[in-house]
């Protein structure tokens, strides 16, 4: 199924990119199986995303868990702790 | 209700008087200004670039704003936040809540700038000497906003 | 710092910017408006005439402010507390307290406010259409007050 | 020992009067005695300074409890609880 990540600050910056079309395996159904598909690709997205790493996710644009459920045409961000006011 | 994301600056004097309009009900309004500073962590700051999500920042404002409203007897709120390039002395953020009396006004003022500084998708890089960089997360914001949960 | 007793209004945008003056170690701003209101305990409130003490009250706010200057790491404060006649909508009093963080400028704000209200020589004199009567002091005014001594 | 007292709102509307300069005996050293005599004159200085009456005092303008002692020349000021803000 295919989901739409965006990655904010410090994640864009690491990453290359702003965004990316993503194919999620059907037994990736949560965020968690997700991140954990992406940081399986290694380089920058291992780098940025694996464990240990402070990452917040939105699912829809509302901040999310790692039990979050993903479906198709989900907009998932990934970001670090944000830092404004 | 109102949440704004923008990169003008903003006047609170006339963002209060269209916030209370005619209402002689409000007897109490509890606001927050929050500035760019010239230091962070002990180095000089010259400048700073905020970055944001947007659709996702107007709807966790509103969500905080919506939450504040349920927790407290409030009048109204607004939050402003800019975004884009700022410098020391430059606004960041106003909040405004209005009631009918202070208690309440001043808690939930309090409560949206620690929701905000934990749940809002901001981010910050600030400009100094030794470069760009990303400011880091404060732990002490988290527990500002974690005891709202305390009650 | 600075207390001042006054018949004018005020405008925060105004006094904010003097109080801030070039000071790009202000990271946060917290403020206080206090409004007549149309009502109270029930009534309509046409008016408003508010009796003081000249000479105790200025002591008596300066000491206010001195004593939040000790319990929190804040910048700067001003409190500004009007006289006379008002009427709905007039601004009565106006509190702003700046510092390097948010914590201490909304505690020290509050407490202020919590403390004018219980220990600042002035008085209210509300107009309605039964006459007009002596407001009376509210006891959880002195409760809001009495929790500052907790800690 | 002569002393100035202040009488403010409500009080100074029940007393007649904003001010007065009073005459206190020796043995009335404090806030306590100094209210016990303006009582004891009975008439408007009894209704308003009477006990049950919620009434704050400052000795040169300070706030003041029963105790404080009060010396010639002192500023003496009753008035109710306050309502400012």
């Amino acid at each position: 199924m295919s989901i739409r990540i965006l990655y904010f600050a410090r994640l864009r910056e690491d990453m290359g990119i702003a965004g990316e079309m993503f194919e999620l395996p059907a037994e990736a159904s949560d965020v968690k199986g997700l991140r954990a598909q992406l940081v399986a690709r290694g380089g920058a997205s291992a780098a940025a995303l694996g464990q240990g790493k402070a990452v917040r996710v939105s699912v829809n644009q509302d901040l999310a868990r790692d039990d979050t459920p993903v479906k198709a045409g989900d907009e998932i961000a990934f970001f670090p702790p944000v830092t404004g006011g | 209700m109102a949440v704004r994301v923008q990169q003008a600056d903003f006047d609170i004097g006339a963002e209060i008087a269209a916030l209370c309009g005619a209402d002689a009900g409000i007897g109490a309004i509890a606001s927050f200004i929050g500035l760019v500073r010239d230091v962070n962590n002990g180095d000089a700051v010259t400048g700073m670039t905020l970055e944001h999500y947007p659709g996702m920042t107007e709807r966790a404002l509103a969500g905080i704003v919506a939450e504040a409203k349920k927790r407290w007897d409030i009048a109204d709120a607004l939050v402003i936040h800019r975004v884009g390039e700022l410098k020391p002395l430059d606004q960041i953020v106003l909040v405004v809540v209005t009631g009918a009396h202070r208690g309440a006004a001043f808690a939930a003022c309090e409560f949206i700038m620690d929701y905000l500084k934990t749940q809002a998708p901001f981010w910050k890089k600030e400009q100094t000497a030794q470069g760009a960089r990303w400011v880091e997360a404060r732990s002490d914001d988290e527990l500002a906003a974690e005891r709202w949960n305390k009650d």
